[in-house]
């Protein structure tokens, strides 16, 4: 089994090496050998996987790093119920990704360094979630890192791709900066950051409140990682990178690390309810102000990147209300449906030759049959409505929240349920449905169905988006997914669970996700059948008619509109675009280039005022003791 | 008193260089024109030879002429620290000095006595020694920069260094005044045994004393606000003697500040940890915030080095032997990255002719992609990366001051190691991603230059997977 | 008697130390250096008498070889600024900066 | 008788070094300084430091200033008479160098040690260049063989980078 396990994670690298050294070679092949490299390792990952099922801890220690005398690091990879998770989902979808790529990235001239930087990601991811100890836990966050912020400028010719490669570096260090300061703390009170040394002696060894410290320091990290606010503004600008990029690693795995790094440190954060409540409350927000984002934007990916912070919001609840289960099993869930939902969207893109914006689609529907549907069963699946996948997940977390006693977080999640059906079928209706908006487009652009290399991967996601949630069902009195994952991260213990029917809960989520995708009908196909022909011929029907119109009306004049405003004027404009944008990141650049410009009087070039530092230092320094003892 | 053969093997690496030097001396003035190149192969010879006494004496413990010398494993672990450097610059310099017609008998000789001076700073508890070789390699360092005097940059370099190297140093010789006239003696040992039963008054005029003595060396580790001649002298100087000056002195000076502080000044420890703090925090900070407005490359790694010494002070201010022995392991990986990154300086500004800025960087990560690779791995190792030798060397030097219950130090070291992820960055991103210059020229060989490229990535990788051999050696230099 | 000789050596160095900070000429900053130099030096010799130690005078030996090694070099150094530029102002020379 | 002495000496030495620092050229900077040196040697005798006086003399009065004369020699006579004594931050300088200055006196007055011993043991039979010798080759031996290296370093260092070149200028 250590082999195998190795090779898991040796596999990627090999096909990352072949493609990235002998590139010029290898170029017509390159997207096959990364996608069999891929594959290899999926099918490796199901024996430790299936090992687990069987409630194995599959845990094998290559060699010791740094062994010096009390700090020792054993490099090993383990794989128990949570790694296994992630294990599955990252090899899973990349494979298929992969096998997309095939086909979207034909006839790139940088073929074979696309699918080496790929690998390199899976590599790092793999790391990253199968490593056992904090330390290679780091090597593989940076990793991904790296691999994302080459990927993000893969087409660095354009500007905004390397400027926003730079940005995604530049934030991620920020939060990287809190995870080494975490890990630090870890080291220094265990003496190890091996994850079998660490958690079972948690609750003797740290106090509340370095329990806090630790936990905040770690979620700084993952906020910088899952893009939560306010370190999210990367996320949105990395969609300059290519389309299966943004559904590999901006959607699917790399931004999910947060989340498992938080849920992995379960032992930590259930120690410190202070810290597991920035957590829910940075979650919930996320999930709210990412939400009313994407309901103003025109730009399919941005819809999806603002969709994505949302719904890592929402993972972000379920690991910080201490039910660490629902925000991997939606982590899961949405792995599958938004990796499908960016991979439709690159189908799309694909054959509208780049275009971008919604208003220039319309009726996809029947050049892209094929798209549609799967696009159609992804919205249902995000958009909560059982029994697609999405639906257990976020139900799952909701309910817990409202269990766990936090019943601001589960207003503000049935809320966003409703927004994320409004825009993500807003988003459907307008691209696949309803009339051309520009005569003769398609036909200019010869707009048709994608290849099979890419529908396949699709067909594969959307078949997982619909049964994926499966898993989630009761059992025999027992959710064989929470099962699985509680062993390793188990609910922290809240007293006196709240209890509330169930039916009602599921009702209410139901509700929501129909009730957002009613009004989006409503207003971007409705609108449509509102021909005045309609209403002269049925009088009486038309008062009806009239009257819905009057609904639609007031939701768009008075619910809408104002929403749209605000979200659009205040919370992008201002808060997003000024204050975080300029503010945060242009600003933090403003002060160090003020501060540089200070610093740099220090080096004018005339020796004689180097001179004057020299002997200031040594005034400075000696006039310190002369004070003191004068 | 006789001084008798056991003297003379405590300086043997020593003698063997120097002996070199002089063999160089005398031949250079037999050698035709066109076979100057052997002085180089000579100069090389005399550092693989003293590298392997240095080696094979490694575990050796002599102390000679009267104590004016030792021989330990702290001596040696820098000796080849140095000649390691000195090896890899003195390859580097073999296309360099044919390229710019120097006088090759003069510059290796120069390089070596430099070496003997930095190998006897390195090996002495006695305070006028280290003047001594303090001096002796800041001339030879002078000269260096000076070499190339056909160009007006490095005629100012050499008159800055000149003229603040010698400031610097006569606020060494008024600390050593000092402390001889509190003690009665320049040998550290005694400092120290006077220092131990000293009353307050003694206390504090030997902490004056140490503060001048310290304007000596953290003039020569660069350390703030004594760097400022930094950035402008490796500008100026040869690129390979940039190389070597961002190491091998400091090598040796922090080892001679670690003897003057742990041995001579170890009963006032509580008192320069505290002055420590504070110049390593500025130092770090300082290098860092300006590193960040840089265009030229080789004026990027002089405050990058500046901010390195700034992380390895943090390492003397835990005062704690896991401390001392990072100083060590981070010179031995610095010395990798370092070497690594100048070379790619020297490759671009003679490859392509166009000097070291880094605009000229542009798509060299493709043009010669083991190059960008390596140069990647060079930032990514000086940013701190894992699992780059930066990343293992820095992180025992913060685990080091949390040690010693020094949080906040650490917390800015690694602060202060993320801001310069920044700049570092920098040069990877205009090796990838801003296109390629128009007047892209073909490629040419220079096989020394590739050698010590791939030398310095073989290292950093290496060490920094497998640190572990490394690290014991290093901690357990320090032994005094 | 000490404190007074310990004043003058003190004197002769920052006089050095204001001399190399604020002349531009360089040979006048060299010979500001050695000033300097001077000063530190004396102060072993001060040392020297009034520990009844004579090590304090082998030490100004050392000091003194090595200032006048020193002084060659940037003799050299201002010859070479002389050839380049005509000129030994240090303000000419202040290209390398930021 | 001693303490006149001392006055005189060093106000030649001060008076030297200040002289040093104004004077307008670099001529009579260097006539300043080698007066200083002389007061300085002066003081050394005063110190019962003869062969040290004696090497103050030689080396730097004697050496060393006639070195930097040589070189001005070499050089231009507008290049040593500068219209521009100070630079234009001269007032830092000073500032700084004030601040030393008073760093150091501090220093001076707080500063205490055993002198019952001052002034014996510098001599062996009457010599002071005697005992100068036996503890410079007895004890600092390396220290002297270092100097040796520092001296030839020195040597070549300046005529590598005084001599003339054959290539042009770039």
């Amino acid at each position: 089994m250590s082999g195998i396990l190795l090779f898991i994670v040796l596999a990627p690298l090999i096909g990352f090496v072949i493609n990235g050294v002998f590139g010029k070679w290898t170029k017509p092949y390159a997207g096959i050998i990364a996608s069999l490299a891929l594959a290899t390792s999926f099918i490796l990952g199901l024996f430790p996987i299936m090992s687990v099922l069987n409630g194995n801890i599959v845990e094998h220690i290559y060699y010791t790093w740094l062994p010096f005398k009390e700090v020792a690091v054993p490099m090993g990879l383990r794989v128990d119920a949570l790694s296994a998770v992630m294990l599955f989902v990252v090899t899973f979808v990349s494979t298929m990704i992969h096998i997309y790529s095939i086909g979207y990235m034909h006839g790139d001239p940088g073929y074979s360094r696309f699918f080496a930087y790929l690998n390199l990601f899976v590599t790092a991811m793999l790391i990253l979630i199968l490593g056992n100890s904090y330390v290679l836990m780091f090597v593989g966050w940076e990793g991904v890192g790296l691999a994302s912020y080459l990927l993000i400028g893969f087409w660095y010719e354009k500007d905004t791709a390397s400027d926003a490669g730079e940005k995604a570096f530049v934030v991620n260090r920020i939060g990287d900066a809190g995870f080494l300061i975490g890990v630090m703390f870890i080291i220094y009170y265990f003496g190890s950051a091996t994850y079998a040394d660490v958690f079972p002696r948690a609750e003797e060894v740290l106090s509340p409140a370095v329990a806090t410290i630790i936990g905040l320091a770690l979620f700084l990290g993952a906020m910088g990682k899952s893009a939560q606010f306010p370190l999210y503004i990367w996320l949105t600008d990395a969609m300059e990178g290519p389309t299966p990029v943004s559904s590999l690693i901006h959607a699917a795995t790399m931004v999910t690390a947060g989340v498992y790094m938080v849920a992995r440190s379960n032992a930590i954060f259930s120690l410190a309810p202070i810290a597991q409540e920035v957590v829910a409350s940075v979650g919930a927000f996320t999930a709210f102000y990412a939400a009313t984002m994407a309901l103003t934007h025109k730009d399919i990916k941005r819809i999806l990147a603002y969709s994505t912070l949302s719904q890592l919001g929402y993972m972000f609840i379920g690991v910080g209300i201490g039910a660490y289960w629902t925000g991997i099993f939606h982590l899961m869930t949405h792995a599958f449906f938004k990796g499908l939902l960016f991979l439709g969207a690159g189908a799309v893109m694909h054959s509208m030759r780049g275009l971008l914006s919604i208003d220039l689609m319309g009726g996809l529907k029947k050049h892209m049959p094929q798209t549609a549907i799967l696009m159609v069963i992804a919205s249902l699946a995000i958009s909560g409505i059982p029994p697609f996948a999405g639906f257990f997940s976020k139900d799952a977390i909701l309910a817990h929240a409202l269990e766990f006693g936090h019943p601001i977080i589960w207003v503000v999640g049935e809320i966003t349920a409703f927004m994320t059906a409004f825009y993500m079928f807003r988003f459907v209706f307008t691209v696949f449905y309803g009339e051309e908006k520009v005569p003769n487009l398609y036909h200019e652009l010869h707009t048709h169905e994608a290849p099979s290399v890419m529908t396949l991967p699709m067909w594969a996601l959307g078949i997982l988006s619909i049964v994926g949630g499966f898993v989630g069902l009761h059992y025999g009195g027992s959710i064989p997914f929470e099962h699985l994952v509680t062993q390793i991260a188990p609910n922290t213990e809240i007293p006196n669970e709240a209890h509330y029917s169930e039916a009602l809960l599921i009702g209410v989520s139901v509700t929501m996700g129909l009730l957002g995708i009613l009004t989006a009908w409503l207003i971007y196909i409705k609108k449509i059948l509102t021909a005045e022909g309609v209403a002269r011929t049925f009088r009486p029907v038309y008062t009806l008619l009239a009257n819905t119109y009057y609904v639609d009306e007031f939701v768009a004049c008075c619910i809408v509109k104002p929403f749209w405003w605000v979200s659009r004027n205040l919370l992008w404009k201002i808060v997003d675009v000024e204050i975080i944008d300029k503010g945060g990141v242009d600003g933090a650049g403003w002060l160090a280039s003020r501060i540089g410009f200070l610093l740099r009087y220090v080096q004018t070039g005339f020796v004689n005022h180097y001179a004057y530092w020299v002997s200031l230092g040594a005034i400075v320094l000696s006039g310190w003791y002369i004070v003191k003892i004068i | 008193m006789l001084y008798t053969m056991k003297d003379l093997a405590a300086i043997m690496p020593e003698l063997i260089v120097a002996v070199f030097a002089f063999a160089i001396l005398l031949i250079d003035l037999w050698l035709p024109k066109k076979s100057k190149g052997l002085n180089g192969v000579l100069a090389l010879l005399g550092v693989v030879i003293a590298f392997g006494v240095t080696a094979s004496m490694y575990s050796k413990n002599i102390s000679a002429f009267n104590g004016m010398v030792v021989m330990d494993k702290a001596s040696n672990f820098v000796g080849i620290i140095m000649l390691l450097t000195a090896f890899a610059s003195i390859i580097l310099s073999f296309d360099f000095i044919k390229r710019e017609e120097l006088e090759a008998g003069e510059y290796y000789e120069v390089l070596l006595f430099s070496i003997v001076a930095m190998q006897a700073l390195a090996s002495t508890y006695n305070l006028i020694t280290m003047f001594v070789a303090v001096e002796t390699l800041s001339i030879g360092m002078y000269i260096l920069t000076g070499f190339l005097k056909n160009k007006n940059e490095s005629v100012e370099g050499a008159m800055k260094y000149y003229i603040l190297g010698s400031f610097a140093s006569s606020f060494l010789v008024l600390g050593i005044g000092l402390i001889y006239g509190l003690f009665g003696s320049a040998d550290l040992n005694i400092v120290k045994a006077g220092l131990a039963h000293a009353d307050s008054l003694h206390k504090w005029a030997s902490i004056l004393a140490f503060l001048f003595i310290f304007v000596g060396f953290g003039f020569k580790i660069a350390a703030f606000p004594f760097h400022s001649w930094t950035p402008d002298v490796y500008a100026a100087a040869p690129t390979p003697m940039s190389a070597f000056m961002s190491i091998a002195p400091k090598a040796a000076a922090f080892l001679a500040l670690l003897r003057f502080l742990i041995v001579g000044m170890g009963p006032i420890e509580v008192e320069w940890t505290k002055i420590l703090w504070v110049v390593a925090v500025f130092t770090m900070t300082f290098g860092n915030t300006v590193a960040l407005f840089q265009k030229d490359l080789k004026r990027l790694l002089g405050y990058s080095s500046i901010a390195h010494a700034g992380y390895m002070l943090v390492g003397i201010t835990a005062a704690n032997y896991l401390g001392y022995g990072s100083v060590m392991f981070y010179l031995f990986g610095y010395l990798f990255m370092n070497l690594g990154a100048f070379a790619i300086a020297e490759f671009i500004s003679t490859k392509e002719d166009r000097g070291t800025e880094i605009a000229n960087l542009k798509g060299m990560g493709y043009r010669y992609p083991l190059m960008g690779a390596a140069m990647l791995l060079f930032m990514f190792c000086l940013a701190g990366v894992p699992p780059t030798v930066g990343f293992v060397g820095k992180y025992y030097l913060f685990s080091a001051a949390v040690k010693s219950h020094l949080y906040y130090l650490a917390v800015i070291g690694v602060v202060n190691s993320a801001i310069s992820a920044y700049f570092y960055l920098n040069v990877i991103v205009t090796m990838y991603m801003k296109g390629e210059p128009e007047d892209a020229k073909p490629v040419f060989n220079s096989v020394p230059l590739k050698v010590v490229v791939m030398l310095g990535a073989l290292g950093v990788m290496y060490i920094g997977i497998f640190p572990s051999t490394f690290l014991d050696i290093a901690i357990h230099s320090i032994g005094f | 008697m000490l404190v007074e000789y310990m004043i003058v050596s003190f004197l002769l160095f920052a006089i050095g130390a204001v001399g190399v900070m604020i002349r531009r000429n360089f040979l006048i900053m060299l010979m500001s250096l050695e000033l300097m130099l001077n000063g530190a030096g004396m102060i072993l010799i001060v040392m020297s008498y009034y520990l009844g130690n004579v090590s304090g005078q082998v030490m100004f030996i050392f000091v003194a070889a090595v200032a006048a090694s020193e002084t060659a070099v940037g003799l050299a150094i201002a010859i070479m600024m002389y050839k380049r530029k005509g000129s030994i102002d240090i303000n000419d020379f202040s290209v390398l900066k930021k | 008788m001693v303490a006149i002495m001392f006055f005189i000496l060093s106000l030649i030495t001060i008076g030297g070094a200040l002289g040093t620092v104004i004077a307008r050229n670099a001529y009579s900077s260097a006539l300043w300084m080698i007066t200083s040196f002389l007061g300085v040697s002066g003081l050394f005798v005063m110190l019962n430091a003869p062969f040290i006086a004696m090497l103050q003399i030689i080396v730097y009065a004697g050496a060393i200033a006639v070195l930097i004369l040589f070189v001005m020699m070499l050089m231009d006579r507008r290049v040593l008479e500068n219209k521009d004594r100070f630079n234009p931050q001269y007032l830092w300088g000073a500032i700084f160098g004030a601040g030393l200055l008073a760093d150091l006196l501090a220093l001076a007055l707080k500063f205490k040690i055993d002198i019952s011993q001052a002034g014996k043991n510098l001599t062996i039979n009457g010599s002071n260049t005697k005992m100068v010798g036996d503890v410079l080759f007895k004890h600092y031996l390396f220290p002297f063989e270092m100097v040796a290296i520092v001296l030839l370093v020195a040597l070549v260092g300046a005529i590598v980078l005084s001599k003339d070149d054959e290539k042009e200028a770039r």
